[in-house]
């Protein structure tokens, strides 16, 4: 399953999620909010989605992983808004049977997720200054 | 036809809005709304050209074509995760 | 750091554990006891440890782990006693400042700690017996 | 020599206890260790061609030497995690 949401991520809650009788293997990402990027501080990070779009295509990740790897449990969550330092923007829970397949898929869930599903953060400096993260655009 | 363009991040402030509305030929395109977008909001023209362009909530390929109900969207270099 | 304990992990409190402001990413792997093996229902699985040479292997392959990965924080948990099924065996916790490291750290460590560390399993099967794992050995 | 070796595992199973106690010569190696363990409890014949062996907590080489407080363990294939 897959989520959007404005609170926190509950990383136990995931774990629980994905246990299962017949997994042998849990795989858990997070992405967390660091301090410092290139020796400049950070207060926290804004995310921002195009929330429809967002949740069709983490969905179409999910279902592509499932296909992929013998995928138990899968939960995707993002976190919108504001993230301050070590709190999770992103949590990618995945259950398998063997332990070669749970992190493979994880890794090419959070691989995929940054790629392609349309999620935006905005640096917030320690200076007051605010910054739009674009991936590979100039002259912003 | 009149079509309605959603912004996002850095799109939205450079056109101080979330969505903006732009003024298309019946058969257009996504090509064509690219162009349209530009014309209309030079302040995207930083923008646009590296952006990706999504119809009803998929991506899209510069020869979609779009309708006056078609929901399109400016998709800026995405950064989640 | 590594620990061998008879308790149940607990997930959340590693996960707090390597949380950092450094840190990015945060991989967690669970191995978790499965019901069905090769269709024979298992009640749980007894792990039992060369206590002394499990610790320092582990302590040997966390520090392996940080020279190869820029690892910030590293915790290796195995419990050793009965397991039953869906709790876990043995939780790893690596977070870095980017993703791909802490996949890389935790897959390269629960390998490793599987391949080299003196601990060993025997399955409790439903029907009251009992079977040490012991891979590659055959007449048992 | 004595030498005291512990067991795990299947081994200890097989051989009924979690360490024994061989003879050895003075010189003696791994290798020999390995045959006098299997002359001493030939039930532990089935597990220790195919087991490794530390001395003093770490993996051990067939020509390890050992004496008296040497630490000597037999380690049958792991399965942990």
């Amino acid at each position: 399953m897959i989520q959007l949401t404005n609170e926190p991520i509950d990383s136990a809650d995931l774990l629980d999620r994905v246990r299962h009788p017949e997994a042998g293997a849990i795989v858990l990402f997070l992405g967390t909010t660091r301090e410092l990027t290139a020796g400049r501080q950070t207060v926290a990070l804004d995310y921002e989605a195009y929330h429809e779009m967002a949740e069709k295509q983490l969905a179409e990740l999910e279902a592509e992983a499932r296909s992929r790897w013998p995928v138990i449990e899968c939960i995707i969550v993002h976190r919108l808004g504001r993230v301050p330092p070590t709190e999770a923007s992103v949590a990618i829970a995945v259950s398998t049977p063997h332990r070669g397949d749970a992190f493979a898929a994880g890794q090419w869930l959070i691989d995929s997720l940054k790629r392609d599903v349309p999620i935006w953060k905005r640096e917030q400096w320690a200076d007051g200054s605010t910054e739009w993260v674009h991936p590979g655009l100039h002259n912003q | 036809m009149k079509v309605r363009v959603k912004l996002f991040a850095v799109a939205k402030d450079l056109a101080g809005a979330d969505q903006i509305t732009v003024d298309l030929p019946n058969d257009a395109t996504v090509s064509d709304v690219r162009a349209a977008i530009v014309a209309a909001h030079p302040a995207l023209e930083q923008i646009v050209p590296c952006a990706l362009f999504a119809v009803g909530a998929e991506y899209a390929t510069p020869d979609t074509r779009l309708n006056e109900r078609s929901e399109v969207a400016v998709i800026p270099p995405v950064s989640g995760g």
